[in-house]
């Protein structure tokens, strides 16, 4: 198995707040690596840095062999990291169809195409739809997103990152906000691209943390404090102490 | 999208304020009135100007209080050259458009890195920067502004010093401009720019360098209004800076929120009820009390504040809710 | 190049940047907590000066007129915050722009009703009407002192309020996280209101200030609070040390580049040219530095330090 | 066929507005007039003084010329060249006035004057003198009733020579006017210039001084030159004063000082303006019949002297009037009309008056100072002449 992400002493700070320290990190290609950790371990702080919204002070990432600790957050989807946002991002105005025809469009070139109507282009149409049917919306390709529920929302998040047909999924907590029933559709839904497609998915909910990732790392204060797999993160000592024996 | 929307209140409308338009010259012929033909292909060529700046403000979400410059900017591209002696409505066209484009690529490549009010002051910026270039200017007037003493010179058998051949130039541009805009809008590249409009951030994830679409639509923007600008030089035969004033550039954005942002017929509605109003207000309150027509900005300004503050999406907004109910 | 003339210009350009400041304080504050683009902050500007005119005439005092228009301008800031500016806060930019052009208009054609067309002269005491002699060539207009004099009292008055008091705090804490200041518990309302007629009587007092050098006129405030935008944004949105140095900045750009930018240029080109490119240029001059400014440094020199 | 559509159109709404019906009565119709000037911004106060003497003059011939009544089409131009090109737009295209004049702008006069001539209707310039329309620019139908804007500065400059005036330093506002003035002065001022400065003019008019002034006070000019129609006026002189420049140097002004400002700066004590001098073609204190009757209706009327833009706007009525009694109130032979205005057949308050071959007057340019009058009064008061029956420099360009 290859490394497709690979992260190596990445450090940032806020004036005198470190949010995140030393972290280094490998994503395998075709597994699933969840980020836990308690509420401000700098997790967001984490994934804005590898998706390229935030830059760190010091620290390499390099993807798919690339170093792209410079490269900006538009140069790092074109190749091929795909991320779904915590709090519902999606164009309210447009159709879930729409909105999946915008992201399947950034993946087919240029978008300075600007005469045809964008609404009747058959290619981009089909591979939209595509990709609704995988998150099981295609019944409402031509509502409009702002009258869908919350958990649909959060289906079309995924929905979209898959129509740029990514290398790899950043999935900043998919569940967020959820109730069980959704949570576990939206558990299913993933567990469909386990093994086809690489994911690093930082979430809250444990039973989905622990149905889904093949590793887990443990972020406490900007810190990795273990990195393994699912069983051995349950055993860990340091890990109950700093992280789950909150919880418990 | 949906077939059922023929037949609303706001097609018909549409469709009657179009007609109106294109019968104008006709009616003001019948009624003696050249007046109103003058008022009319104003309004035809503002309305051009309204919809380049809607579909960056209404669709991109980029309120550019600069928008005016470009109106100055293509009418001196008909001003300059006449004034050299150089006749060919070809040329001021060509001018009109390139300059335009060239100046939004230069002001746009600056202005779009900044966001929310410092855009709306860095483009105001810009175009203070246009209307000091031309009030410096003393060969074309400066200040005092440069009258244009014929008009452009297109075909041997065309005279668009004729009011109505003028007229009917503006009234096909504007529907031009409309159906190109209309294509715009729903391509790839306008479903880019409302994507950015309603969510950069999901944008950029996605891949997209907004940057560089923005750019593009501003700088399409900038020519459609530039040659607005053009008509306009041809249309008042006087051009001035105070043509790039801001509070320019605020009416034009007043006229498209008017209209409603972001649909296709509101920058139509929204030029037509401004200008009507700014001509029929003071005959109306002078009708009241005489001498009352000089505070029509009294009542003008409430008008203005009403819609901001109740007409959610301007008159087109209220028609839809008018074929709601 | 003249000693006395260049101190001269130097007071000038100090004075158009107090007078800067002071419009540009309550601008800043307005738009750092409430997130409101005022266009019609100048407005005030005006309705100050023609009130304090007034005033000035009825009472045959320059000082007592000034003392009370400052509250009655505070008293029109606050009207028009509780009817139109309220309601305004959470709409968008572009409905700001828009009703605050509006309200300009009213205010413009309101003052038009009352107090004509005209414009007004407002007549200074002999006290003030005089010259300081510093030295032999240096003579400074008193008046000018005066303004400076004020001008600085009211930003030491406004330093005083805004860093050594709770209310001060508050408004800190707004200028910088909007949320922070209501989970203090604080009546909101009330705090915006405060600030918003405040600001307002204190651009009154720049009114108050020039017009006995300018006159009273309809739209005095419509191109100063352009002017003032520039140096809130120079200076950085919500911070007042960035509009104290921004308006310091801004005015002496423009003073000293309406003075010497003709010999400036003079080096490069010929005599004639030079003498009609300098005022557009000197004009053009603030507009060139903000948008460097923005290009390179988007938040302003001073921005507040948390957002 | 249209022929029929319109009369069906007009039957249709002869009922509801009489008026159109009684249009076709031409000779009784009323000879129309429109009158263009600022009414709002700070400017209106030279708009509304000069209304006041287009409104005397009205009076004074009771509303009639030629028999016929006079319809008159008040226009504000909003100090903006764009919006007086519309309101003479209207004027010529909407109520089709056989007269368009007022314009104390010229770059309101320049930007208006193609829509009126090409419509060949006669424009009168009550004030503004641009001087392209002098020169190669000049029309049969336009006629000026003042001067070319570099007149009054030409002869200021020959009356600083004649002052013993060795320097001086010039402030003008930026706008067509101030730079035929600057262009002037070099045409006949002797002495040095030690410098010059233009300041912003139109809807966002520099006020503030302070900078030019510190620069004449350091240039240690003789005199101060300077022109700030209206409002400017005050502020200019108030700063003058403030600046300290009153002791140290002389002010001569143009344009500047007049029945509109000197109130004004009376009421506010700027004592400055008493005994500065300045050049016109026209005193208050004229001493002719016309003139009398003007300034004392006036005084009576309006509590103040009339300033020259009353004066002019009084003087284009009559020539007006002259001009259509000539013709017998019939308007329809524009040739007539023109040839009865070139004759300028009326008693100026100017006494003597006449056209040039460029439509613009061959007159006297006087030097008047400030004063006060027997009442306390500021006003001005001729003290010499400076040129006789001068004509300006540019009727030789003109060929008509």
């Amino acid at each position: 198995m290859t490394i497709l992400l690979e992260v190596r002493g990445l450090h940032k700070s806020f004036g005198g707040v470190i949010a995140t320290k030393n972290v280094s990190l490998d994503v395998m290609e075709g597994e699933v690596h969840a980020i836990i950790g308690p509420n401000g371990a700098g997790k967001t702080t984490l994934i804005s840095q590898l998706c390229g919204e935030q830059f760190p002070d010091a620290g390499k990432v390099r993807f798919n062999g690339r170093d792209i600790t410079k490269a900006s957050g538009p140069a790092r989807a074109k190749m091929g990291i795909a991320r779904s946002f915590q709090i519902t991002t999606v164009f309210q105005d447009m159709t879930l169809l729409e909105n999946v025809a915008l992201a399947a469009q950034a993946h087919d070139g240029h978008s300075f195409h600007f005469w045809r109507n964008a609404n009747s282009e058959p290619e981009i149409n089909r591979q939209a739809m595509e990709r609704l049917k995988e998150v099981g919306l295609e019944a409402k390709a031509m509502t409009l997103s702002r009258e869908v529920s919350h958990g649909e929302h959060r289906q079309l998040e995924i929905a979209m990152a898959l129509a740029t047909e990514p290398k790899m999924l950043l999935l900043d907590e998919p569940m967020a906000g959820m109730g069980s029933e959704e949570s576990q559709r939206m558990i299913e839904i993933l567990q469909r691209f386990k093994g086809q497609k690489t994911m690093l998915l930082v979430e809250h909910d444990m039973d989905a943390v622990f149905a889904l990732a093949d590793r887990i790392s443990v972020l406490v204060y900007g810190e990795i404090i273990a990195t393994d797999t699912p069983d051995a993160i349950r055993d860990n000592e340091a890990v109950k102490r700093a992280y789950l024996g909150e919880e418990a | 999208m949906r077939t059922s929307n023929f037949l609303t209140p706001k097609w018909l409308f549409s469709v009657a304020l179009l007609l109106l338009l294109a019968v104008t010259p006709i009616l003001s012929d019948i009624f003696d009135q050249a007046f109103y033909l003058s008022i009319a292909t104003r309004i035809l060529i503002l309305t051009i100007a309204a919809i380049s700046l809607n579909f960056i403000l209404g669709y991109g979400g980029m309120i550019s209080l600069g928008h005016a410059a470009f109106i100055g900017i293509g009418a001196y591209c008909v001003g300059i050259p006449i004034y050299h002696d150089y006749s060919s409505g070809w040329l001021h066209i060509f001018l009109a458009i390139t300059v335009s484009a060239l100046f939004a690529l230069i002001t746009g490549a600056i202005s779009l890195r900044t966001k929310g009010v410092h855009f709306i002051m860095i483009t105001m910026a810009f175009a203070q920067m246009a209307f000091f270039l031309f009030l410096s200017m003393d060969e074309y007037g400066g200040d005092d502004g440069l009258t244009i003493w014929y008009d452009s010179e297109f075909f041997s058998g065309i005279d668009i010093d004729n009011p109505t051949t003028f007229y009917y130039i503006c009234f096909v541009s504007l529907i031009l401009v409309m159906y190109l805009y209309h294509r715009l809008v729903a391509s790839r590249f306008g479903r880019v720019i409302r994507g950015a409009k309603s969510n950069e951030k999901r944008m950029q994830a996605l891949g997209y360098s907004t940057y560089n679409y923005r750019l593009v639509a501003y700088v399409i923007s900038g020519a459609v209004c530039g040659y607005a600008g053009a008509l306009m030089g041809n249309y008042t035969n006087f051009i001035s800076p105070d043509m790039m004033g801001w509070t320019r550039s605020g009416e034009l954005i007043f006229m498209v929120v008017l209209g409603g942002t972001a649909t296709a017929f509101g920058p139509v509605f929204g030029v037509l009820s401004f200008l009507v109003l700014e001509e029929m207000l003071p005959n109306v309150m002078d009708m009241i009390h005489d001498g009352a027509g000089f505070y029509w900005h009294l009542p003008f300004g409430l008008i203005l504040l009403f819609v901001v503050l109740f007409v959610r999406g301007g008159i087109s907004g209220f028609l839809d809710r008018l074929g709601k109910r | 190049m003249d000693s006395a003339l260049l101190i001269t210009q130097l007071l000038n350009g100090l004075q158009l940047g107090i007078l800067l400041f002071l419009l540009a304080a309550g601008l800043t504050l307005i738009f750092g907590i409430m997130d409101f683009i005022n266009l019609a902050h100048g407005s005030f500007y005006m309705v100050g000066a023609y009130i304090c005119g007034t005033l000035v005439v009825l009472l045959d005092s320059f000082v007592l007129g000034v003392l009370l228009a400052i509250p009655l301008t505070m008293a029109v800031g606050y009207v028009t915050e509780v009817l139109i500016a309220r309601s305004l806060y959470l709409r968008d930019h572009l409905d700001h722009v828009l009703a605050t052009f509006g309200i300009i208009l009213i205010f413009d054609t309101v003052t038009h009703l009352i107090w004509g067309a005209e414009g007004m002269v407002i007549p200074l005491p002999d006290w003030l009407n005089g010259q300081i002699t510093v030295s032999e060539t240096i003579q400074l207009p008193s008046y000018r002192i005066a303004i400076i004099s004020v001008g600085l009292l009211v930003a030491a008055g406004m330093y005083y309020v805004v860093s050594k008091t709770r209310l001060g705090m508050l408004i800190r804490a707004g200028a910088s996280n909007r949320t922070m200041v209501q989970a203090l518990g604080v009546d909101i309302k009330v705090l915006f209101s405060l600030v918003f007629a405040a600001g307002a009587a204190i651009a009154g007092v720049a009114g108050m200030m020039i017009s006995p050098i300018t006159g009273a006129s309809i739209g005095m405030g419509n191109d100063i609070i352009i002017v003032a935008f520039v140096v809130i944004i120079i200076g950085g949105i919500g911070s007042i040390k960035g509009a104290f140095v921004g308006a310091l900045i801004v005015g002496m750009i423009d003073t000293l580049g309406r003075s010497y930018l003709d010999q400036l240029l003079k080096l490069f080109m010929n005599t004639e040219t030079a003498e009609t490119a300098a005022p557009a240029i000197s004009a053009m001059l603030i507009y060139i530095l903000m948008a460097i400014i923005l290009a390179v440094r988007p938040q302003g020199l001073f921005p507040p330090k948390v957002r | 066929m249209k022929k029929a559509l319109k009369a069906a159109v007009y039957g249709l709404f002869l009922t509801a507005t009489p008026w159109l019906g009684t249009a076709s009565a031409a000779d009784s119709a009323p000879v129309k007039i429109g009158f263009v000037t600022t009414l709002t911004t700070p400017a209106a106060v030279i708009g509304n003084d000069m209304k006041n003497g287009f409104d005397l003059a009205l009076e004074h011939i009771g509303g009639e010329m030629g028999g016929r009544k006079v319809d008159v089409f008040v226009e504000d131009d909003g100090f903006k060249p764009e919006t007086g090109k519309q309101a003479a737009d209207k004027l010529v295209t909407q109520e089709k006035v056989d007269f368009v004049t007022g314009f104390i702008w010229s770059h309101v006069l320049l930007a208006s004057v193609k829509s009126v001539l090409d419509s060949d209707t006669f424009l009168i310039s009550a004030n503004a003198g641009p001087t392209q329309l002098a020169g190669k620019g000049c029309n049969k139908d336009f006629f000026s009733i003042s001067w070319a804007n570099d007149q009054i500065p030409m002869a200021m400059g020959e009356a600083l020579n004649q002052e013993g005036i060795k320097s001086v330093y010039i402030m003008a506002p930026n706008y067509a006017s101030g730079k035929d003035m600057m262009a002037a002065v070099e045409m006949t001022y002797k002495g040095e210039i030690k410098g010059r400065d233009m300041t912003k003019w139109g809807a966002d008019t520099q006020l503030d001084f302070s900078a030019e002034l510190s620069k004449a006070k350091a240039s240690g000019a003789d005199a101060l030159w300077a022109f700030y129609p209206g409002k400017a006026g005050g502020a200019f002189v108030s700063q003058f004063m403030q600046a300290g420049l009153a002791d140290t140097m002389k002010l001569y002004t143009v344009y500047t000082l007049d029945g509109i400002s000197l109130p004004k700066m009376q009421e506010a004590g700027l004592t400055a303006a008493l005994g500065s001098r300045g050049t016109q073609n026209w005193s208050p204190d004229m001493d002719n019949a016309a003139n009398q009757k003007f300034v004392s209706d006036f005084l009576a009327k309006h509590g103040t002297y009339p300033s020259f833009y009353a004066q002019q706007a009084y003087d284009a009525v009559m020539l007006i009037k002259s001009a259509v009694d000539a013709v017998g109130g019939d308007l329809s032979d524009k040739d007539a009309v023109r040839a009865a205005l070139v004759k300028a057949d009326f008693a100026s308050t100017r006494g003597k008056f006449k056209f040039g071959n460029n439509h613009f007057p061959i007159q006297d340019f006087y030097l008047r100072e400030v004063v006060a009058d027997s009442e306390g009064r500021w006003t001005t008061k001729i003290v010499s002449k400076i040129f006789t029956d001068h004509q300006d420099p540019h009727a030789v360009d003109c060929k008509m």
